[in-house]
């Protein structure tokens, strides 16, 4: 079973040589930590900024520079900065390659549930709408199930909507999935989970071809 | 040039009414109008429906009006680090439009453009399209958007000039230039006001144009959200 | 009677203090010549600067600083240079005060006509169109006839319109005419120039009630 | 960061084949991509559908592909200073579509920015309605326009970076930014290229994300259309 970290990691090995990619909150922000090396990537967050670097050393925040979570960063050479309509124009126009965000739920046709629990949780969608309808590729990082241990891939989303038919990889603590003719397909198992284990965990529709490999990092 | 400096934050701020549309510059706490918001706590006007990405945390930025229910309505998109935003909306004595930030930003794009609607992709299939136009262009549906306008938009600059241009710092621009364009009226506080020349005509970020008022402001306190370091 | 230069010191009579301006290509140049003292005005050009300056002197020309006519310009302290979609988010969005341009027609109903002569002259619109449909004031240069000595005036143009019921104003060489419920309501006369010389250059209906002074330079 | 540099205006170009459609940046001959325009007339690519505000005049700029005839359809607000073009319009050889100029200009920032079309009140009750859908919005009536894309846009910047930043200078902006964002693969001519780091990210006009190949520029013409003085 993977942690945090390492399923920020095994999202990491998605990333392809140029891309531009935004990471959301929590687990996806760690992913930044694992870019293989020669590979060349740019970090877009969407409150305005191209070329994130590493969170600063203490002394070093600066209030008028944070990301999409309102951490303090730091910015690599060749950064810039832009406003919400234009960093939005970069995410709906497509020129983002990659988007990686957390999610509550995700059906097996795509759909995707992360941003209210009516009557609970009203945060509001921040950016996630915009990112999930637009993007070209889009990687729910999650855990499995949830704390009662019921499923969260699931044959249909039980929450408000943040997006149809949009999650093509979901990468969670027991494996890798791909989703298209309306079903999860297991790609790879995380070390030390079988196949019986994720499909009694997973509720959506499950398809497993041949020997599904170990993850390897 | 046009001179549009004010004296004070009093005066920026003369005008706004009870029961107005405003709207406030800002992501999180980052690049809010502490000025103008501080004033306005002062006023204590009410019945305002406030158009701003977020709404501040319990004891700062937007959050000081929700203590004190000068707020009716919050058109927003994240609304998630404040305990007396989410106690109101959800007893019902707030007014909450949630809006995708992407969408958010678009529509004071469009409302200071004079364009009164576009379509986006974004919430297509959920809530947010509910009573929207579907359209479906090159085989994909988007909903139709229509533009955000203010009576006072309330904006943050790093620096100005007295012709009303405006330099934002670094993430602190974020919505403050839409915001700028689509107000009736644009009040820009600014962190150093300098006279008009002396900021590069080639790297002004909203041009005096969009901008009515302009002041300096007052001991910015700049309040970081989530300080966040890496170990030495 | 006016000649060009007249006209637009007649026209920048109309600018209020603190307005933005843009001036048309032509007659509506000459304005900016004839601004009265203690009016200030900052002059856009659609091609992307406000605070426009007089023309350089030789030597001092910049083929990277041209106004919307293509001429070399200089800028004064507090200008500003962005790009055509601002540009023209100023012009759509109503935050220029006044737009002054020619015409080759233009209808009691506020109709104006200038930018094709079919199968003639066919340069294009520019940026009139967005210019005509979106300024809250239109001031239109023009002389009151054409080289036949056919009125300009009409009761419908004739020509591939620009705008429909937009114009406000009209300056001439003979006359000042405010359009209003369908028709050109006399205002001021050029020195020297009678009313009935006014009447009888005028196709569209021409309101005159009482007496209708001389312009005052 | 991601490296955009190629060698030459040949590698840069390269990729742009007949019948393809391209916008290329400027109004007027200021703020062209002078070399790639060169390179076309080089290479006499044919059947080009080219989007851009001016058509050159005759011996400068897109005024150079109009004589090879290397342009089937050009897409522009104002093509007013080019004899051959207004010969090629009215024979019918050449397919026109004139747009206005504001129309012109959102609707690239929209094809680059994922927006499908948006209405705009330019051009109702005239020819650029014909068959265009209609409707009023407070009150007011405007038109649908959809956004434009190209296969390629070619920019001209004054500054840029190995990370594809750009800085333009003055009034050489104007359309490059919206097409730097509308093409499928951007290219930009610069008239220095400085390594990523050294500009100012503040002061960036088009960030790099929406450039794919990035050149410094040879001997720059720069010829000026209307050279007007005032007496001294």
């Amino acid at each position: 079973m993977l942690d945090k970290n390492q399923i920020a990691q095994r999202i990491a090995q998605e990333i392809q040589n140029n891309w531009y990619v935004n990471l959301g909150i929590g687990i996806p922000t760690l992913v930044a930590n694992y870019v293989p090396k020669g590979i060349n990537v740019e970090f877009q967050s969407e409150n305005g900024v191209l070329g994130m670097g590493p969170f600063p050393f203490e002394g070093d925040e600066d209030a008028d520079l944070i990301n999409a979570g309102k951490q303090t960063i730091t910015t690599l050479p060749g950064a810039v900065f832009f406003d919400s309509a234009t960093s939005f124009a970069m995410i709906r126009g497509q020129h983002v390659q990659l988007t990686v965000l957390g999610a509550m739920e995700v059906a097996e046709n795509g759909d995707i549930a992360n941003w209210k629990i009516p009557d609970k949780m009203v945060k509001g969608m921040g950016g996630a709408m915009d990112l999930v309808a637009s993007a070209e590729n889009i990687i729910v990082a999650m855990m499995h199930t949830n704390k009662k241990g019921e499923s969260k891939l699931l044959k249909n989303c039980t929450l408000p909507l943040t997006g149809v038919g949009c999650v093509k990889k979901v990468v969670t603590n027991l494996c890798v999935l791909e989703i298209k003719n309306n079903a999860f397909y297991l790609i790879e198992r995380a070390p030390g989970v079988s196949v019986e284990e994720i499909k009694n965990a997973t509720e959506g529709t499950l398809i497993i071809e041949g020997n599904i490999p170990e993850m390897v990092f | 040039m046009i001179y549009k400096v004010v004296k004070n934050v009093i005066e920026a701020t003369q005008g706004i009414e009870d029961n107005m549309t405003l709207m406030l510059g800002g992501f999180g706490l980052c690049g809010i109008p502490e000025n103008c918001i501080a004033e306005l706590v002062k006023k204590k006007t009410k019945g305002l429906t406030c158009i701003s990405n977020n709404a501040g945390v319990d004891d700062f930025g937007i959050g000081l009006m929700l203590q004190q229910k000068q707020v009716k309505k919050m058109i927003s998109s994240y609304v998630g680090e404040n305990d007396e935003f989410e106690r109101q909306m959800l007893t019902g004595e707030l007014e909450v439009d949630l809006i995708p930030q992407g969408s958010l930003a678009e529509r004071c794009r469009a409302g200071g453009a004079g364009i009164p609607a576009f379509y986006t992709p974004a919430g297509y299939g959920t809530e947010v399209a509910k009573d929207k136009e579907v359209r479906v262009f090159d085989g994909k549906p988007h909903i139709l958007e229509t533009a955000l306008t203010a009576d006072f938009a309330i904006v943050k600059a790093w620096k100005g000039d007295t012709a009303g241009n405006l330099i934002y710092k670094a993430t602190a621009r974020n919505f403050n230039p839409m915001m700028a364009m689509a107000g009736k009226i644009t009040i820009a506080e600014v962190e150093e006001l300098v006279p008009e020349g002396e900021l590069d005509p080639n790297q002004i970020h909203t041009p005096g144009i969009f901008v009515q008022r302009i002041f300096q402001g007052e001991r910015y306190e700049k309040r970081i959200e989530q300080v966040t370091v890496r170990s030495a």
